[in-house]
Formats: C-alpha cells, structure tokens, sequence
C-alpha cells in the first residue's frame, strides 16, 4: 500500500479527533529509558533480534526448512509485516497475531511443534520480525473480518473486571497521564512489542502485558493465547493506527 | 451479603441517592491508628497509589482520586462508609474500588472469589482514621 | 549460545580515545529471589569481564547480583597501534566466552 | 527463558519492588565494612571521582551509572580500581573496575539493581595510593502494577 493510503486508513480507523493527542508509552519514560530504546547497542530488545535472526536461519521441524527458506531475507519480506498485525487467517477462520502467525507458519510449512507463548525463541522471532517495520505507521489488516474482532476487543478492553472492578479504559483512556503510585498511566499503545520491560528484566508479549494488567485488577487471565487476547490486541492496534512502530520498545 | 443489604438500602432511600450509611459495619469500633496503617500500605489498602494526602512518610503517591487531605471535615462518617464500601452508590463510573461489596463483579480472580478488599472492621478502621484528617491544607 | 552485542570502532586515527559497548544476553540470578515455594532460585551471574589489546589486559571487571539482567558495559580505549580487541566475560560456571574485532589505526 | 523465571505473586495494584533483594538486606554497616575492606583503613578524599545516576529511577531492576575519575590515566598517574558500593541491597558490592593507562579514558557505565532508595558510594584508588570517593542518595520508584 502506497503512502497515501495508510494516511488514509488511519484516519478511516481512528478517526481524525483522536489523532493529535495519541502519544506512544515512550513520551511517558524518563530519558535514561529513552536512550536506552533508542540506542541499538544499549537496547537489550537487540539481543532478541539477533537472536531471531540466528533463528530464522536455523531449519526447524520435519520438513528442513527455515523461515529464510521460504521468505528469504527478513529485512525485505518482513518490512512491514509487524505493523499489519493481528491479521485475518482465512484457514484458521481467526484472527492472529505475529506470534500465532510464526506458529501456523511452524506447524503447516515447517513441521514443527507450535512454540508456547513467551517462548524465549518465539519472542526473538517475533522482534526480528517487528523491527523490520520499525518507524513505519502501523496499518491495520483492512480484512472485513477484523471489525468484530475489534468490536470484541473494544467490549473487553470496557468491561469492568476482577475484585477491583476495573476496566483497561477506566486507566488507559479515562486516566490516561495520571499517576498509579509513582507510574505514570500511558495510552496503551502497543506499538512497541514485543517489548524489553525493565520490571520483566527480558523480552514479553502484549498478552504478557495484558495479563499483568488483569492480575492487577484481581482477576484471572485468560489463558495465553485466548482469542480474547487477540481481540484485544486487534482493537488497540486500530485505535494505534498512523503511529510509528517501535519495536522492540523498552519500558518500565 | 450484608452490604449488598445494606447498599441496597442506600441505594433506595428517599429517591435521590442517600449519600451515607450511618449504621457501623458489624465490627468494633473504628480504630484510626489501625486505620492510618491500612491506608500507608499500598498491599493491603492500596489507598496511596490512586490517593494523595498528609502522608509525609509514603513516597510516591497517586493522584488518580480527590487528595484525602482534610477529607474528615469535607465527609461524614457516613458518607465516608458509603464510598468505601461501594462507590458506585455515588458514581456508577467510579474508579474506586468496591472495598467491601461483591455486587456486579466480573472474571474475580480465583484467589479473591467471595472476597471482599476489606474486611468490615478494617473499613471502620480507615473511616475511623479519615475522620481524623480535618486540616484542610498538608503542611 | 550466548548472544552478546559488541561494539567496537573498525579504525581509528593513532591516539583516539575510542568507546567500546558490550551488552550481554543474561537473566544475571541474583540468588536472591524466592520460588513460589520459598525456595531459592540459585545464583546465575557473569562474574567477570575483560579487556584485552592485543593480548595485554587493559580492563578487568568484577560484577556482582546488582549488575542489571543483560550486563551493559560502556568503555574507553586509547587506540594507539592496528591490533585486535577482545572482549572476554566468564559465567558462574567458570565458563569463558569471548568475541574479539580487529581495529585499523592509521 | 521459562515460565518458572517469573514470581509467582499477584497483590494488586501495589506491591513493592523488593522481590529481587528479599532475605537479608544490607545495612550502612556492612557497606562501612566493605568499603573499610576496600580502602585497607586508609584515609578517602572527597572529590575527583564522580557518579552519575539518575536521582529519580523509573525501575530499580536497571537503573544507569556513569562513574567517572579526573585522571590523565598515564603510566605515572592513573586509576588502579574503582569500586562502588551500596548500602541497601544484599550485598554491598555491586561492581569493580581494574583499568590500566592503556584505557586513556577513566569512565565506566553499566546498569545497576537498586532494591530501594539508598545511598550509593564510589570509590577510586589511584597509583599514588590516594582514595577519592563521591556518594549520592538515588530515589528508586515502586512500580505500580506488578504482575503474577
């Protein structure tokens, strides 16, 4: 898609009033943390990305291929794909995200067992693959079947949960730059996963973050790779639609 | 249940909203220095990461909730029990925690199931203790 | 496998003061932190790091559990002749790994 | 990295940072005893050596530190160690540095874990045997959310 169009799609996705007062969890950090996401050899997320790199070289399961057999070069076939996603798969009838997509990728071309979520090598994966749409808009998957996946994650991302009885929105919209303790609230703009969080002292997933959010309130999460995830995400990636990729972010 | 009872009453009496629950919780009476310490700890009160207030010795407070300073004088008893034990009494919107109802709740953790935040004398125990803060300005 | 970033200048001019970065993939165990059992996960930390100009030690560094995760390393080197640069960290295992680059100073 | 790397705790919105640095703290007194180890009884002179960390740290789990010795770091005149100390983490010590002249440039940066606001403390032995040190007080911030 040229450039006009992703213009075009993210305004068509968000709206034109919310475009000027979204900001990117990044704004919220103080410099140190900042430079330490923006300086390559100072962003442990880099060592994931190596890592990914070694892995998408390496054949995996019973058919001996790699991810670079059949997609070649990472920094060419790979560009852009991150900020797509969730991504409408026809097969599967579901949305997924770049993880679950490394994973039918894994069990139908490669023959391999899926990776679990959170899997070190998966995560590497996964910010190879994000890094080559670093600084690129995120551009929603315009499949028409994504709008009740986003519809599903809007509904969840409002609904009160857990003994606190809290909503995603009540923080994230309502109280966006507030302060929880000392902790500024930010946007939740996943723009940035998988992300290097400094509380995790390594690489996790938006549903790592989610779930911490739903501990947080007092509830249960849903098991990793729920489609209520993938709702989720699908929903936040839209209303993040136009702002710049940032992978792999470090945060707090 | 009994405070789904009792805010239930709150909830019908007189047309508009009653804006209190006079009776105490069954509990001994409120002590505010029990209190002042459920409220300082941020693991069992969880009051100061959404609060601020005259509390020089807790670092790092919120200020997502009104500033408790001089809350005592603003609110009676009454009307601090209410928002404590449900505040959506008061604003169906809140993002204050129900602390001792378990009314409407959704996906409650396994680990928190048919609890309440706060147990009913640890409610008369902050009630007691934000009674006791009426200066209007922290020094 | 450990994956480690190096960053090391490939020339420089006789005399530069050149800066090295080093950032290591490693969960650095404290020995400290507690399983859900109260049982302690045990220590699993780099010990040591250092620096050789062509074969002559130039750094040595201590680390210890209050080193971060993913050790970061940011240092200085007076380039003075065209050699190799290593880098060496040793693991609690006692295992020594090493990435070395060779700089061009003319 | 595996599931099991992940404390099993779920409080809430609050809860301190400490996980990392639980059983027994360090005291200003055995930071005193390790730098007394350090400094072998002999006297430290404020000054020429200088730390640099953020006062206020966003996460104690990697908090920034440039230490930094006014030394021309010749064959005469250069830094031997530097070591920096901390008062409230299990152990005192938390990182050494040995260069030689041949570094040109006497300053270091790493990340550091601080498992609460304390006072930190460098201290560089140069050639001719002086002590300098430099000291500063880092404010670390409880995280907010904390996960299971």
């Amino acid at each position: 898609m040229k450039r006009g169009g992703v213009a075009a799609l993210a305004v068509l996705l968000t709206g034109p009033a919310q475009a000027d007062e979204r900001r990117s969890g990044f704004d919220y950090m103080g410099p140190e943390t900042q430079l330490m996401q923006t300086d390559d050899m100072a962003n442990p997320g880099m060592l994931a990305v190596q890592a990914g790199m070694r892995l998408w070289q390496e054949t995996a399961g019973d058919a001996e291929r790699s991810c670079e057999s059949c997609h070649g070069d990472a920094e060419k076939s790979m560009r852009g794909v991150a900020a797509r996603y969730p991504a409408y798969d026809a097969t599967a009838q579901s949305a997924v995200d770049v993880a679950g997509r490394v994973n039918l990728c894994r069990t139908r071309h490669q023959g391999a067992e899926p990776l679990p979520q959170e899997d070190a090598d998966l995560l590497a994966l996964v910010s190879l693959i994000g890094l080559q749409s670093r600084g690129l808009p995120v551009m929603p998957d315009p499949d028409p079947q994504m709008s009740q996946w986003r519809s599903r994650g809007a509904d969840l991302f409002d609904r009160r949960m857990g003994q606190l009885n809290l909503s995603c929105a009540q923080c994230h919209d309502d109280n966006a730059g507030g302060h929880l303790g000392s902790a500024p609230i930010p946007q939740a703009h996943p723009t940035g996963y998988p992300i290097y969080r400094l509380e995790w002292q390594e690489m996790g997933s938006l549903q790592r973050r989610l779930r911490g959010c739903l501990s947080g309130v007092r509830s249960d999460p849903w098991p990793y790779g729920s489609d209520a995830y993938v709702a989720i995400e699908a929903y936040l990636m839209q209303r993040a639609a136009g702002m710049p990729m940032e992978t792999p972010a470090v945060r707090p | 249940m009994w405070a789904g009872l009792v805010l239930a009453s709150a909830l019908t009496a007189g047309g508009a909203l009653a804006q209190g629950l006079p009776e105490p919780l069954p509990a001994l009476p409120g002590d505010p220095v029990r209190g002042r310490a459920i409220v300082e700890d941020r693991q069992t009160g969880l009051c100061l990461l959404c609060h601020s207030g005259p509390f020089p010795d807790v670092p790092f407070q919120g200020d997502l909730g009104p500033d408790l300073t001089g809350v005592g004088a603003r609110l009676d008893p009454a009307e601090l029990r209410l928002r404590m034990v449900d505040s959506r009494a008061i604003n169906g919107d809140t993002i204050m925690p129900p602390y001792f109802s378990r009314d409407g709740l959704n996906r409650v953790g396994d680990r928190w199931t048919g609890e309440t935040i706060l147990d009913a004398q640890q409610i008369e125990d902050v009630i007691a203790f934000l009674a006791t803060l009426t200066q209007e300005e922290s020094e | 496998m450990t994956d480690a970033l190096v960053n090391i200048p490939e020339t420089a001019t006789p005399g530069e003061i050149i800066e090295i970065k080093l950032l290591i993939s490693h969960p650095m165990e404290t020995g400290f932190r507690p399983r859900s059992d109260g049982s302690l996960v045990p220590r699993d930390i780099i010990t040591s790091v250092r620096c050789l100009y062509g074969g002559e030690t130039v750094l040595e560094v201590d680390l210890n559990p209050a080193i971060s995760a993913n050790p970061f390393l940011v240092f200085h080197l007076r380039a003075d002749r065209s050699d190799e640069i290593a880098l060496e960290w040793t693991d609690w295992g006692g295992v020594v790994h090493r990435e070395a680059r060779q700089i061009t100073v003319a | 990295m595996t599931l099991t790397r992940r404390a099993a705790i779920a409080i809430g919105l609050g809860a301190p940072l400490v996980l990392l640095t639980r059983p027994a703290l360090a005291s200003p007194e055995t930071m005193n005893a390790a730098i007394a180890e350090f400094t072998d009884g002999r006297s430290v002179q404020e000054g020429r050596i200088t730390l640099d960390i953020p006062v206020l740290v966003e996460n104690g789990n990697s908090v920034p530190m440039t230490v930094e010795v006014d030394s021309p770091m010749t064959p005469e005149d250069h830094v031997t160690e530097i070591a920096v100390f901390n008062e409230r983490n299990p152990l005192p010590d938390v990182v050494r540095f040995r260069p030689s002249p041949a570094l040109g440039l006497a300053r270091f940066q790493t990340r550091i874990r601080l498992g609460d606001t304390q006072k930190i403390t460098a201290i560089a032995r140069l050639s001719d045997g002086t002590l300098w040190s430099a000291a500063m007080t880092v404010i670390v911030t409880a995280p907010a959310c904390i996960e299971s």
